[in-house]
Order: structure tokens, then C-alpha cells, then sequence
């Protein structure tokens, strides 16, 4: 991973933020109505609407906005909430914690459960393993999170049988049993769809190793199937596999934003939803910095990775 | 179990062996009854073209078929064992130590996430059982064996950091690793250089003798073949057709397709090369021709100085006369298919293009009618035709381009066209992938002609097709040449072949030209070094010309 | 136990009003405990604490735990002593004088004073900070602290109502220092209420503690008290029928029967003056022709909204903004669910194949949409074809609001019916948003808050809520209940009809 | 077409689509009652003889909503999916046929624009136009753009170096002709088959966006609308949550299963 490849992968992550910047700015601001008047909602008379919009700075022209907001952003001051009159930094920085707990633990969920049962699949092609993978793979792509985690609170988290909370949160420091009680069906959710998606693409891509050369080879050299299997189609799986995963990565940032609303996890996704319906400004421009942010350096992290795992593949 | 000592006894017994593939289209029977043995030191050769059945009795021999392969019937025995009856226990600790393989593309064969030096020890921990100190200089002694130059740092090394020749010498000391009784040899050589491949076969044999192994080579090639072989059995569409030992059969083939097969063979005595072109005033010629693949960026040239722009071919000059056939010989890499695409503006270039008088300085330059005049037809019959096309509209487009047929005489045409190419008329109506790769290669030339060009470049158009194919392809781009007096410039890596129909030949590598003589002049002594060693690498059968039957229809 | 109807008390105004706060004595079971803590669980987010301009319905209770007013309304809907002791009016209700109760202090140790009041108020009248009190406070001319204890209010017009301006939920009284520093009363609250702030998270909770020093003594019993916010329904449903919170602020309607069912938790349904209306721009075709308004007023079946949308939980209206439990108000003639008598009155009006129009209703709330859907189907009988179009609550809030010809307005109960008009129906009101302008009724609202003489004024508000029948401004098709549910451990939970004030110092819970 | 029901994937997804898409074009004209119709006596009741599939909170017919909601719910999948395959075949075809400069700046817009994920890059289109159904038919087709841009793009680039391509250049035809002829009817496979999966795709985010409030508005018959509207009566009648919840999975699945049926038609190689 030579430097020039480093430095041209973070100037299009720069470039890219500052797309993306722009385009939040010009797209909430083209709106009609203004965080103001959701604030004083049908409180709102022309006089305190013009105070309100003076004491938020709404008043001042676009360009003026959007610069002292980068100004901002480049000294590290996010800008105050609109809405909430919090530091933005306060407000998304603890949503941003919850989220990335939700996102690690669905992500780890989704790794340890699915390239396991892809592999199996693949190994076991034309068995009853492949099929039924086969069959809960389709079932759980098709499932939009919203059908998924309303049955989930049906089922687990009804007044009939509450075996698990339904939605809430636990901070993690403090009691990390009851954490995971409340986390269990927002990860089970957001996992179902990936698992489904990403145990599919390891069963491909393991498929093709087996049907490779060198695994003929090395059965031929009558290396044992165990041998064969972790030493020789494993490895070379895991590489695309870590591929698939790292492209999932946005669905999964996605699907936080309608899981954190149903199971009220205070998340990044639940507060994008809330800024959004109230114009809150610098807390949306915040939130979609970040997602990009996390979007780009998981994409960063996982060619690393995949860099290490496969070593014909070199970055110059 | 018959009684015959050891010594006499084959180690590998194919007695009336067939099987078939179950297919969507049904079952195909793919070996119908085939029968050979092979002693002790003793190699025997498999010869047939592709899709004669001969890696599927690879794959036979080792028990390594796939789900809808089924055995019909008769015995394969390894040592009077059959390997039908073996269990898959039975299969794994069999395989690697008593039969081994090599394989025809090293790349694809190595595992490219493990060094090289552990898909060596592996072999000999599994079946040796030797501690992994052990297994690790064992491993590197075998890969000094094969002359490997420095082992130590060859075993620490992975696939993508060794070159083919290195990789398949890697496979060979795999396979004769555990001393194996027989080694199956699936076209080692095909996928190298003709330098690397002719080193393999050295290798080949050296270790043959050293080890006495029996040895099962299968290959395309006869006259690779008859330098490495005892005996031979001709495989056609899954039957043996001839057998015996090497020298009778190449000497006095029985068979109908032996002797095509042999009679196709290119030998540049059999000269087929059209009347020499009478003036030496150049139709076109290349002067200082250069083709950049990659230019540095500016921050690479910022951040690493050292990176230097990389060219496919630099300073390339060479002239062809009104209906010379010029050959253009180099190995993969050499850079003759960068000059193709050049001269026909699929490239830029540096340099200049002087054809029929007229300079052309950059590949927008070139204007209709020269693009019209200069045609180009390529290596891969499959990939020449457009998929969503009929035949018949493929080769009216040139005619409709250059508008050289009246609107309603263009189906005539396409017609002759077809007959000229000895296709019949009716294929007008069909699709390309109704059509073999033979038939497909022969409207691409077509397509080339109906321009009525001055000068076809042909790019490996023979490298693709079978050895009886090729002939065919060749004495029909001479028939057209000599009907259309167009130019040629016969781009290859086969010597042989280049030798029966260039007047002048031109041998490049590396991007350069090494020198350019007269055909008649290729056996002088005065030649340069390397294009010595491409000639006495590729083997010379000595039998006289036999004269071509008609193709057998099957192609 | 539930408060169905509320009998309506006449205060004598005039005389300075010197009841105490009126205990409440329920029928429950035993002796107030004191201690423990109460989760109450809330759909809605409490996006700021600044008591001004905050306007959300979760955001109430809290302002109403740490925060006191000069007065504040009970649940009988009339204005009782808060900091203030007492109060007197002048006869013409002119001006107004307030004694202060002695010794109240604010949660951090200063004492309260008629400075403070006096700060209050000017911060509120001052036009450069958005206060949601000014619409009801802008009569006030002066206001001025005569001592320690007491302050005058000086009117620029006669307004009997003040009592009930003083209790405006967001006049709340915040001390000097804490009107330094504006921004700060999003997050930082120094009130005088029962309740102190201690953790303010407005994604997840805002948790208060007992105000040891509280000036009514005694109170209050609880040792602090947690708002839970659960924006989903099903989950807070979920987790209060699991006792993992003690009240549910709000119950949908879909679910108050099953909650109100369930074992170990009592429901609770005040009626109240919250209201839907359908608002009909006057200034132009069709709604400037009175029959065609009573013609829509026909094609409305009020009872079967209320049975639709409000699962029975609530009462149909018959065109009047002003609530039954409002002083004054008087009885309104029922209006018959007729589509034959709306079609003919519509082709008396020149329509004689109906009317198709678009309505609008923003998406929030729900029942905005809800009711469009309803009248759909019901008014199509009588003629009217009405298209509708649902949009989000910004776009509708910047385009629709005042601006648009036909749409559904969504409105809370005000504390008096002078209010209740200000609002919206005199010529100049706040919200005015029907263009009906009728100068005999702005008149008879003038002369409405000018008297002080009960008589009189009952007389006059008569006769406007008349005048507003006649023109029927506004459909109003039904008044909400107002919903809440809390556990049995949970004792004296209530809600006011205007739920603004919840006395949340006279809840306790059992042991 | 027989390739495709060779396989076990493709006879399911025939199966699935032809139901859906009978709902889809029928559906309001085979509805059993008037899907806004209220029975206000037959209120939150499972399926009964009179109503198949039950009745929602106002006593509406479900099976009637939902056939009324198969065309604005299926036709919104292909047609947002429609809007960015066109879209974005025309920036890929662009890109791989100009190549050189003016692919790497499309492309490096197209990164910006795949930086975000997909979901949220539609709610802040969503939320520009504002909400509506025809809005968020617009948002999932602007959001699927750049993901079509880059499949037209390689599918083209890997069409582009064939030989029958470069014989045509070197025969001098013109670049339209060339991406007419020869590219365009070559790389047109891959494409429909990533739109025919990006349908069912289409059809999730646009029931999210319904259920989020930002899609269709009632009193429409969306299935996710349908699904966020019965969730406040979900104890008292889960089947007005399970109903239109297994109408989107089947539409989504059936979109997928034939997508995958048609992708191994064409090139058998990569079959699963």
C-alpha cells in the first residue's frame, strides 16, 4: 500500500465530503419553511417568527450560513442545534456512540454467523444446508427492517410474552446485561437482511474456489478435505467475503435510521429523522458528515484488509 | 492378478474404459473404450485435438471426476489395483504419494494465499510424514533438482512473485516429490514461452530418467510429442483410433486422422507462401513507430520518481511490398500485437505511417480510405463476431461503409463472399454462436476481404484454432492473397508456420525488433543468437509432405 | 376514577381571592406516602426547557415541576393562588395588583422577589424574544414592582380575564439571572417549582428531583420524577403494560380500551376542549356563501367520527371553538348528520351538482388526515366531492397555514373564551386565518373582557357564541378527550382538561 | 426464456411476478369492495367469509386495499427503478465510451454520490422535493443512479475491448454506430438483469419511505404506509401488520428470485 495511493484515497474522501456537504446544504435549504417556524409550530406569529429566525441566524444569506458552518466544521465546532439548542458535537457525538454500538454489534453478528453459513452452504452445494440457506437468504433480502421488527416485537416483546424489552436503551457502561436485552431485537433486526444477503455472496464466491485449479491440485496431492477446506478454500474466500461486507456496510447505516426509530434507540438514525422533519440544519449536515465519514473509512479499512488477506492484490 | 514379475508388470492398465457426462442435452459418452498401458520408465503419449476426451481421462485415471460424470464400464489399474474400486480414503492416501500430476496453466494451479515452499512440504509432511524441518529441506532439494536458482528464497516467495517457468518447475517438484509410480503430464508446456517450454522439457526428461517414473503426457502437439514420448495412442472423439510405439506410428500412420493430423503439421519446407512481389517500392512502412501504455501520473512521478512511463513497443521500422506476405514472429509480450493495433489506429503511436506514399503521423490521422484499405482480423473467433448479428449482415457492413456493391447487389455478394471462404451460402441467416470456431474465423477473414483491401493484418488468427484447423486457415489466406494481391502482415509465435508462407520475416521481443531477413535466409548461420534458439526450440518432424485431405466435417 | 364532567364554579372576581389551593381530597385509598420515583413515559421528544418559547406537550409537565406562575388554573379550569398570594382589580379591570407569598425561594438559594416578576414579564413583552404568552399578555401597559412583594399591572385596555393570562403556561416566573443568559434556558432551568432538574438528555430522559424548600409544605411526595421518551408506540405501550414505567402521559385512542383494561392499571378520560376544525377561507368562492358552509356543516356525521377516530373517547362539537367546560359558554343546538338538506342548500346556493374541492390536511397529527378521510366518505352523500391531500407538517405549516382556502386545523383548549376568539376568530386575532371579519362580534369581545360584572359578561359572550353559530366560521366537528393511563401504585395522577397543569406534587406512590 | 425456468429460482420468481404483477394491473378492478369504503361495524376484524384478509381501523377491506395498493406500490418499484436504470445507463455509457477524462470526473461524482448510503441519500431527496408519492418515486430513482451508472459502465468497459468492437473501429465506423450496434445491444444483458433485482430493492426503500411518513400520504393504499398505519392497532389486529408486510416481501422476492434466474441465463458460468 504505497503512499501515493493513501493520499489519493483521503483527498477523494475530502473531496467527497465536501460534495456531500454542499449538497445537504442546498437541498434543506431550498425547503419551504425553516427550522424557526417548526419550533414555534402554530405558535408562530410573524414577530416572533422573525425573532426566532434572528436569534438562530437564519436571517443571514445562504452562502454566509454555509461558510461560517465550514469555518466551524474546520475548527471543530459543529455549530449549536437548532432545535435543541445543544452543541451539535454534544448531540450527535453520544447518538453517534449508540449507532456505531448497534452497527458494531450487528456487523460482528452478521460476520460470525453468515461467512460460516455461506461456507457451509457452498461445501455442502445440493444438500438440504444449501437449499434452506438458499431459501432463508431469499426470505430475509425481501423483508423490509420495518416488517422485520414489527413481527420481532410481536413475538418477543409483546404484553404476552415480554422476553425481551421492546425498544428502550441501557448504557452499555453501566449495565451491559440489560444493554444487550435492549439491544437484541434492533441487532437481530438490522442482521436478518445482511446475514440473508451476505451468507448468499459467500456462498458464491466460496463456490468458485472450490471449482478453482489449485483446489483440484490439492486434493489431487491428497491433502485430507479438512486440509483441503481450512488451508486451501478458506483464505482465499475470505477476501471477497471481507469485500462483500465492507459494500454492505452502507445498507447497514442505512438500516439504522428506520431500526432506531422503531426500537427509540437513541442513535444517529433516530436524531437524522427528528432534524429532518425540523429542519435542523447543522445537525443534519453533522450526521450526514459522519455516516460518509464512517461510510469511507470502513471502505478504507476493509481494502486493508482485504490487501492483507490476498496477497497478489497490491494498491500503487 | 496376473503372474508377470514386477518389472514387467505396467504400472497403469486402461482396459476398455468408457465413460459419459450427463448433460441438459442428454447423456454424451465422452470415452468409448479405451484401452493402454504404460511401464515402469516408460512415457506414453496422448494425442488429440480439443475435445477428443483426452483431460477427461486425466481426470479418470485420478478419480477426480465431476457429480455427472459416470463410468460405463471396463477397469483403470494402478499397479494391477483397480481405481474404481478404491475407496475415497482409500483415493486421498493414494493420491500424491503413488500418482501425481502436472498441470497445463502453473498460475492457476498454485494456492496464490500460501507460500510456495509450504504447497511443497505440504505433499511431503502428508505423505512422507517428515517433521517440518525436514519436510522444509527435503522441499528445497527437490526445487534445486529442478533447477531452480536459489530455492531458500524461491520457498519463502508466493505464486504472483515467480514467473511461469518458475511455477510449473514448483508443480514438477510437487509431483515427483514422493517418488510416485506414474505422473500424469496434462499439456505442461502450452501455457509457457516456447524458451521456457523447451527448458521444461529438458527438465522432463532428465528427471525421467533419474526416477524411472511412468509417465502419462497429454498434449496437442505432435511434434513436441514425438521428442518426449515412447509410445502414443491417438485420441479421436473419445476412441483410440491409432497405437503403438512413437517412430512406426509417426512414420506410417494407419489411420485416416493420424495422418492429418501429421500432414498438418507446418513444416517450412512446404513452402505455400504466394509469387514474390516483383517491385521493391513499399506499399507501407513504419518508421520509428512507438506505443506508451502508461504514463505515470503526476503525483506518482511526485511522491515515487523512480516509476517510468512503460511502453508495449518503441522504435519499430519495417516495410511490406504490394502482396508481400510479411511475418512478424515474437513470443508473448514481444509487442507484435501493440504494432497491429497501432497501424490500424486501435492505438496512438509515436512515429509516422507512410502508405502507398501518403504519411499519417498520429492514429486520428488515418482517414476513411485508408482505414479502408488496411484490415485487421484478430486471434479470438469468438470474440471477432458480433453475438446479435446474422452472418449475413456482419459481412455487408463493409460493403455498406464503403458503399463498393449497389444496395441490391449486396446479398449477391455476401454470398460469393461466403463461397470464397468455402462456407456455404445459407450460413448468411445464422448467428455466430451457431457456428464452430473454424467457420467463425473464416467470415472474420471474409469480413476482412469484402473491403477489397490492399494490406490484411492478421493477428494470431491461426493461435486458437486445432493443428488441422490451422493448416486449412493458412492455405486459405494464401488462396485469398494471391486472388486479391493484398499485402499481408502474419503476426505469430509459431516459427514453423510463419517459415511456409512469409517472403521477409521479422522477429521482435521485448518491444524491439532483434532483426528482419529474407525466408529463404532463416537457416543461414549469420542469424541473431535468440532467433537461433526460437528456431532449434521448436522440433522439425522429418516426414515428407503428405497432401491435405478435405477438413473431416466434424469441426 | 374518572372526571366526566366538571361542574362548572363561578369565582367571585372583585373580591381579593383569597382561597388556598384547593385541596383535593380522593376517595383513595389511605394516606399519601411520601419517596419513591415516578417514570413517566412520553411519545413526543422534549427538545428544550426554555419555559418562553417551548410549546411541545411533553415539555409541559416539566415546565409545570420546576417552574411556579403569578397564578395557575386548577382542574375545576379557574385561576388559582400560585406565587401570588392574592390579587385585586380595579372596577373597570384596568389594573391589577398581586401580593407575593413570603419566603419562596428559587432552587438555587436566592430569594424570590417582585424584581423577578417584573423581569418576567418585560422579557415576555420585549418583541425581540419569541415568547408563546405574548398573544395573551399584550394588553399589558406597565408593570411595576410597588415593593418587596407586590407588583402592578397596568392595562393599555380593560381585561377582566388576567387572572388567566397569569397562568399562561409559559409565564412561568424565571429569576433575574437567569434572563442574562437566554440561550442557557434550553438546558438550565432555576424555577421555583416543586421539582429541580438534575439530568436533561432530550434523546432518552429528563430526570427531576424534589425542591426540598418548596413554599407549600408538605409537598412534594414523590423524591423525583423521570420523563422516558419512546417515540414508537408499540414500544411504550409495551414497556408501560410491562411496569417498567408508572404513567403514560398520552394514550391513543386505538389503544385506551386495551390499556385502560389491562390488570394493575386504571385509565383515565377528561373531557377537554381540544378540537379539530375545518377551516373555510371566506374571502373567496365558494366558502364567502353562508349556506354553502352550513351546507358542509350538514354533510358532517359528528358521531360517527367520534366513534371512527375517537373509538367513542370524546364528544361531537357542533361548529363552536368554545369548549362546554368554559366559563360562560353556553349550550349549542345540535346539528343533524342531513346530506338531502346539504344538497338543497347547496343547489340554493347555485351548485346544484355538488362542489369539488381540495382539502388539505398536514401528517401531523394523524388526526388531521384521519378526519379528512372520514368526511370524504360521509360528505360525498351530501354533494361534496372532496379530494385530499396530505402533506408533511413543514410544508403545510409554510404553504397551507393561513394561506390556503380549505384545510383542517388542530387546536389545544384555551383557559377562557376571550382567549378561545383572540385566538382565532375576531379580526385581529393571533391566528386569524378564516377571514371572517364581523365588527359587531369584535365589539361584543371588547366589551366582553372590558366589564367585570359576572352578569354582564355572561350576557355578552351569549350573544357572540350566537353570532358565531349563525356564521358557523369554522366547522368543528368534535372536542377530544383527553387520554392518560397510570399504574394502581400511582396515586392522584391527573390531567386538566387544557393539560397544561398536572399538580404532579399531589402524586404519590404506594410503597 | 426455457433457461430461465430450468431452474428451481426461476419457476418460483415466474410464479411470485405473475401473482404480483396480475395484482398490479388488476387489482383495483378484482378488489372484492371499495378499498375506502368504510364497514364501521366490521371494524379490526381477522379474515372472515365476508372479508378474506380482515378489515383495518376504519373497517376497510384489507384484501380490497390491498389490490388497490399492488399497481401504486409495484409500479412505483420499477417505475423509480426504470427512472434510474435509464438514467444511469446513459451517465455509464457515457463514462465507458468517452473514458479518459470525462470518466474519471463522472465517476469521482458518482463516488461522492455512493458515498452516502442509499437510504439516507433518498430521505435528504425525499425531503428536498418533500414528501408525496411521485416525490419519492423521484428520490429512489435519483438514488439508484449512480449504483446503475457504475453496472452500465463496467458492462459497457468489458464490451468496449472485444474484438468485434475494435474491428469496427478499426474499420472507421463512427462512435455512435459503434455504441448503438455493437456496445449497446451486448451490454444491455447485465443491465436489465441488476434492474429486474433493483426493483424489488425499489420496492423496500419505497415502503420505508411510506412508512417513515415520507412517501405516499394517506389516504393512499401503499403498502407501507399500510403496514405504519397498522402498527398503532397491531395487538388488537396483527394481520393488518402481517398482511401488506407479505405482500412486499412476496413482490420483493419474486423480483429477486426471477433477477437471479435471468442473471444465470446469461452467463451460466456464474450461476450459483
Amino acid at each position: 500500500m504505497n503512499l501515493s495511493y493513501l493520499i489519493r484515497r483521503l483527498v477523494a474522501v475530502l473531496v467527497v465530503m465536501a460534495i456531500v456537504t454542499v449538497a445537504v446544504f442546498a437541498i434543506t435549504n431550498v425547503l419551504p419553511g425553516n427550522a424557526a417556524l417548526m419550533i414555534l409550530g402554530e405558535n408562530a406569529t410573524a414577530q416572533n417568527l422573525a425573532a426566532l429566525e434572528r436569534q438562530l441566524g437564519l436571517d443571514r444569506p445562504l452562502l454566509v450560513q454555509y461558510f461560517d458552518w465550514v469555518s466551524g466544521v474546520v475548527r471543530g465546532d459543529l455549530g449549536m442545534s437548532l432545535r435543541l439548542g445543544l452543541p451539535v458535537a454534544e448531540v450527535v457525538g453520544s447518538a453517534f456512540i449508540n449507532s456505531m454500538w448497534l452497527a458494531g454489534l450487528a456487523l460482528a453478528a452478521v460476520t460470525v454467523i453468515s461467512i460460516p453459513l455461506g461456507a457451509l452452504a457452498a461445501i455442502k452445494r445440493g444438500t438440504v444446508y444449501d437449499t434452506g440457506i438458499g431459501v432463508f437468504s431469499y426470505v430475509g433480502t425481501a423483508l423490509p427492517e420495518f416488517v422485520t421488527a414489527t413481527l420481532l416485537l410481536v413475538l418477543f416483546a409483546s404484553p404476552a410474552n415480554p422476553i425481551f424489552p421492546a425498544g428502550g436503551f441501557a448504557d452499555p457502561m453501566e449495565d451491559f446485561g440489560l444493554f444487550l436485552t435492549h439491544a437484541a431485537l434492533p441487532v437481530a433486526t438490522l442482521g436478518l437482511v445482511l446475514m440473508a444477503h451476505i451468507s448468499r455472496q459467500v456462498r458464491s464466491e466460496m463456490s468458485e474456489v472450490l471449482s478453482s485449479d489449485y483446489v483440484r491440485a490439492a486434493r489431487i496431492k491428497g491433502l485430507s478435505e479438512r486440509r483441503v477446506i481450512w488451508r486451501h478454500t478458506l483464505p482465499n474466500s475470505m477476501a471477497p467475503a471481507v469485500a462483500v461486507i465492507s459494500l454492505d456496510i452502507g445498507y447497514l447505516l442505512g438500516g439504522i435510521i428506520v431500526v432506531e426509530e422503531i426500537f427509540a434507540w437513541p442513535g444517529l438514525g433516530r436524531l437524522l429523522i427528528y432534524a429532518l422533519q425540523n429542519r435542523d440544519l447543522p445537525v443534519i449536515q453533522a450526521i450526514t458528515l459522519v455516516l460518509a465519514v464512517v461510510y469511507a473509512l470502513s471502505n478504507l479499512i476493509s481494502d486493508l484488509v482485504i490487501a492483507k488477506l490476498d496477497p497478489r492484490v497490491r494498491y500503487g | 492378478m496376473d503372474s508377470t514379475p514386477a518389472a514387467e508388470r505396467p504400472v497403469l492398465t486402461v482396459d476398455g474404459y468408457s465413460m459419459a457426462y450427463d448433460t441438459d442435452e442428454g447423456r454424451i459418452e465422452a470415452l468409448k473404450n479405451v484401452s493402454l498401458s504404460i511401464h515402469r520408465g516408460e512415457t506414453h503419449a496422448i494425442v488429440g485435438e480439443s475435445g477428443s476426451g483426452k483431460t477427461t481421462l486425466a481426470w479418470a485415471i485420478t478419480r477426480y471426476l465431476p457429480d455427472n460424470a459416470h463410468d460405463l464400464g471396463g477397469a483403470i489399474l494402478l499397479s494391477s489395483e483397480d481405481m474404481l474400486a478404491k475407496t475415497a480414503a482409500e483415493l486421498t492416501d493414494l493420491r500424491g504419494r503413488r500418482l501425481a500430476m502436472v498441470y497445463q496453466d502453473p498460475s492457476s494451479s498454485l494456492n496464490p494465499s500460501m507460500t510456495l515452499g509450504d504447497q511443497v512440504t505440504e505433499v511431503l509432511r502428508r505423505h512422507r510424514a517428515m517433521s517440518p524441518q525436514e519436510a522444509r529441506s527435503e522441499a528445497e532439494a527437490a526445487l534445486a533438482r529442478t533447477g531452480i536458482r536459489n530455492p531458500a528464497a524461491m520457498m519463502t516467495r508466493y505464486p504472483h512473485e515467480a514467473s511461469g517457468g518458475e511455477k510449473q518447475r514448483v508443480i514438477i517438484a510437487t509431483a515427483f516429490a514422493c517418488n510416485p509410480e506414474l505422473i500424469i503430464f496434462d499439456e505442461p508446456t502450452t501455457a509457457l514461452d516456447i524458451l521456457t517450454a523447451n527448458q521444461i522439457i529438458e527438465l522432463f526428461l532428465e528427471l525421467r530418467e533419474e526416477t524411472g517414473v511412468a509417465a502419462l503426457y497429454i498434449s496437442h502437439d505432435l511434434g513436441l510429442v514425438s521428442r518426449v514420448a515412447d509410445t502414443v495412442s491417438v485420441l479421436y472423439q473419445g476412441e483410440v483410433v491409432e497405437q503403438g510405439d512413437l517412430k512406426t506410428v509417426f512414420a506410417a500412420p494407419a489411420h485416416a486422422y493420424t495422418q492429418r493430423l501429421l500432414a498438418a503439421l507446418p513444416r517450412p519446407q512446404d513452402r505455400l507462401a504466394v509469387a514474390a512481389p516483383q517491385t521493391d517500392t513499399p506499399l507501407m512502412s513504419l518508421e520509428n513507430i512507438g506505443v506508451c501504455y502508461y504514463t505515470p501520473s503526476l503525483l506518482t512521478r511526485l511522491l515515487e520518481p523512480k516509476t517510468v512511463a512503460q511502453y508495449g513497443a518503441r522504435h519499430i521500422s519495417f516495410s511490406v511490398r504490394p502482396g508481400e506476405l510479411l511475418g512478424v514472429v515474437g513470443e508473448s509480450g514481444s509487442g507484435k500485437s501493440t504494432i497491429a493495433k497501432a497501424a490500424t489506429g486501435l492505438h496512438p503511436f509515436e512515429g509516422r505511417i507512410v502508405f502507398d506514399g501518403k504519411v499519417y503521423d498520429s492514429a486520428r490521422a488515418l482517414d476513411r480510405a485508408y482505414r479502408r484499405q488496411v484490415q485487421i482480423v484478430f486471434q479470438h473467433p469468438d470474440g471477432s463476431l458480433n453475438p446479435r448479428e446474422t452472418i449475413g449482415r456482419i459481412l455487408a457492413r463493409p460493403l455498406r461503409l464503403y458503399d463498393l456493391v449497389p444496395r441490391a447487389q449486396i446479398a449477391k455478394r455476401v454470398a460469393e463472399l461466403l463461397e470464397m471462404v468455402l462456407l456455404p451460402p445459407e450460413f448468411a441467416s445464422r448467428y455466430p454462436h451457431q457456428l464452430s470456431g473454424g467457420q467463425k474465423q473464416r467470415v472474420a477473414i471474409a469480413r476482412a476481404f469484402a473491403a477489397e483491401p490492399r494490406l490484411v493484418i492478421c493477428d494470431e488468427i491461426t493461435a486458437s484454432l486445432d493443428v488441422s484447423v490451422q493448416a486449412t486457415m493458412a492455405r486459405l489466406l494464401v488462396d485469398l492473397q494471391a486472388r486479391s494481391g493484398a499485402a499481408c502482415i502474419f503476426i505469430t509465435h509459431d516459427l514453423n508456420l510463419v517459415r511456409q508462407l512469409a517472403h521477409r520475416i521479422v522477429v521482435m521481443r521485448n518491444g524491439a525488433i532483434v532483426e528482419s531477413f529474407a525466408a529463404e535466409d532463416t537457416e543461414q548461420t549469420d542469424r541473431a543468437p535468440y532467433t537461433r534458439e526460437l528456431i532449434d526450440a521448436v522440433p522439425v518432424l522429418d516426414r515428407p509432405a503428405i497432401s491435405a485431405t478435405t477438413e473431416v466435417p466434424h469441426q | 376514577m374518572n372526571f366526566l364532567t366538571l361542574k362548572r364554579r363561578h369565582v367571585l372576581m372583585g373580591l381579593a381571592a383569597t382561597t388556598a389551593l384547593p385541596s383535593i381530597s380522593f376517595a383513595q385509598s389511605g394516606q399519601p406516602v411520601s419517596g419513591g420515583t415516578l417514570k413517566i413515559s412520553h411519545s413526543t421528544r422534549i427538545a428544550t426547557l426554555n419555559p418562553l418559547s417551548l410549546s411541545g406537550p411533553a415539555e409541559y409537565p416539566c415546565i409545570d415541576m420546576l417552574y411556579s406562575r403569578l397564578t395557575r388554573i386548577g382542574f375545576d379550569s379557574q385561576p388559582h393562588p400560585d406565587l401570588a398570594e392574592s390579587w385585586v382589580a380595579s372596577p373597570d379591570a384596568t389594573e391589577f395588583t398581586f401580593t407575593l407569598r413570603a419566603g419562596v425561594t428559587f432552587h438555587d438559594g436566592t430569594p424570590l422577589t417582585a424584581d423577578d416578576v417584573v423581569a418576567t414579564y418585560q422579557a415576555i413583552l420585549n418583541p425581540d424574544i419569541p415568547a408563546a404568552a405574548t398573544s395573551v399578555l399584550n394588553m399589558i401597559d406597565t408593570v411595576e414592582a410597588l415593593d418587596e412583594l407586590t407588583v402592578r399591572f397596568t392595562l393599555s385596555s380593560p381585561f377582566a380575564d388576567l387572572p388567566f393570562s397569569t397562568a399562561h403556561a409559559n409565564a412561568c416566573i424565571l429569576s433575574r439571572s437567569a434572563l442574562d443568559d437566554l440561550t442557557g434556558l434550553e438546558t438550565r432551568v432555576n424555577g421555583t417549582g416543586p421539582f429541580k432538574l438534575e439530568t436533561y438528555d432530550s434523546a432518552r430522559i429528563v430526570r427531576m428531583v424534589k425542591n426540598d424548600n418548596y413554599f407549600v409544605r408538605g409537598r412534594p411526595y414523590l423524591d423525583a420524577v423521570e420523563m422516558l421518551l419512546f417515540p414508537d408506540l408499540a414500544a411504550e405501550t409495551a414497556n408501560f403494560l410491562s411496569g417498567t414505567t408508572d404513567v403514560m402521559l398520552t394514550v391513543q385512542q386505538a389503544d385506551f380500551e386495551r390499556i385502560a383494561g389491562s390488570p394493575g392499571i386504571g385509565g383515565q378520560r377528561v373531557n377537554s376542549g381540544r378540537y379539530v376544525c375545518v377551516v373555510m377561507r371566506q374571502d373567496a368562492e365558494p366558502w364567502n356563501d353562508v349556506r354553502v358552509r352550513k351546507a358542509l356543516a350538514k354533510a358532517v356525521d359528528r358521531q360517527l367520527l367520534v366513534d371512527i377516530l375517537l373509538e367513542g373517547l370524546g364528544r361531537p362539537a357542533y361548529d363552536s371553538i368554545v369548549a362546554p367546560e368554559l366559563q360562560y359558554a353556553t349550550d349549542k343546538p345540535e346539528i343533524a348528520y342531513d346530506p338531502e338538506g346539504a344538497r338543497a342548500l347547496l343547489a340554493e346556493a347555485g351548485y346544484p351538482d355538488g362542489i369539488s374541492v381540495t382539502m388539505v390536511a398536514s401528517d401531523r397529527p394523524a388526526i388531521r388526515s384521519q378526519t379528512a378521510i372520514v368526511m370524504q366518505q360521509t360528505a360525498a352523500a351530501a354533494g361534496f366531492n372532496l379530494d385530499i391531500q396530505t402533506m408533511p407538517h413543514d410544508t403545510y405549516l409554510a404553504n397551507v397555514w393561513r394561506k390556503g382556502p380549505f384545510y383542517i386545523g388542530y387546536w389545544g383548549m384555551q383557559p377562557t373564551i376571550d382567549a378561545t376568539y383572540n385566538l382565532l376568530l375576531t379580526s385581529e386575532a393571533a391566528y386569524q386565518d378564516s377571514e371572517w371579519k364581523n365588527e359587531e362580534f369584535d365589539a361584543l369581545i371588547q366589551a366582553g373582557r372590558s366589564t367585570t360584572d359576572e352578569a354582564e359578561r355572561a350576557r355578552i359572550y351569549a350573544e357572540a357564541q350566537t353570532l358565531e353559530l349563525a356564521e358557523t366560521p369554522y366547522i368543528v366537528p368534535f372536542y377530544e378527550d383527553v387520554l392518560t393511563a397510570n399504574r394502581d401504585n400511582t396515586n392522584s395522577w391527573q390531567v386538566a382538561p387544557i393539560s397544561r397543569y398536572f399538580y404532579i406534587e399531589n402524586v404519590w406512590l404506594d410503597s | 426464456m426455457g433457461r430461465i425456468l430450468s431452474t428451481s429460482n426461476g419457476v418460483a420468481g415466474v410464479i411470485l411476478l405473475t401473482i404480483v404483477l396480475t395484482a398490479a394491473l388488476f387489482g383495483p378492478w378484482i378488489a372484492p369492495y371499495d378499498p375506502q369504503l368504510f364497514h364501521s361495524q366490521a371494524r379490526l376484524q381477522g379474515p372472515s367469509a365476508t372479508h378474506w384478509l380482515g378489515t383495518d381501523q376504519f373497517g376497510r377491506d384489507l384484501l380490497s386495499r390491498i389490490l388497490n395498493g399492488a399497481p401504486s406500490t409495484v409500479l412505483f418499484g420499477m417505475g423509480a427503478t426504470s427512472l434510474g436504470v435509464c438514467a444511469g445507463t446513459v451517465i455509464g455509457v457515457i463514462a465507458g465510451v468517452a473514458g479518459g477524462r470525462t470518466d474519471g470526473v463522472i465517476m469521482r461524482i458518482l463516488d461522492g454520490m455512493l458515498a452516502m448510503p442509499e437510504l439516507l441519500f433518498t430521505l435528504l431527496i425525499v425531503t428536498f422535493l418533500g414528501g408525496g408519492t411521485l416525490q419519492a418515486l423521484l428520490a429512489v430513482g435519483v438514488a439508484f443512479t449512480p449504483g446503475m451508472a457504475r453496472i452500465a459502465r463496467s458492462a459497457v468497459l468489458s464490451v468496449r475491448t472485444r474484438e468485434y468492437v475494435l474491428a469496427a473501429r478499426a474499420r472507421g465506423e463512427s462512435r455512435s454506430w459503434i455504441v448503438l450496434r455493437e456496445v449497446l445491444p451486448n451490454a444491455i444483458g447485465p443491465i436489465i438483469v441488476e434492474a429486474t433485482i433493483r426493483v424489488s430493492f425499489a420496492i423496500m426503500i419505497g415502503a420505508t419511505l411510506g412508512f417513515l411518513g415520507l412517501g405516499a400520504q394517506p389516504p393512499s393504499t401503499e403498502w407501507g404506509l399500510m403496514v405504519s398505519e397498522a402498527r398503532q392497532f397491531m395487538f388488537r389486529n396483527p394481520w393488518g401488520v402481517i398482511i401488506p408486510g407479505i405482500a412486499i416481501a412476496m413482490t420483493a422476492m419474486g423480483f429477486n428470485l426471477f433477477g437471479d434466474a435471468l442473471r444465470d441465463a446469461f452467463d451460466p458460468k456464474r450461476s450459483l
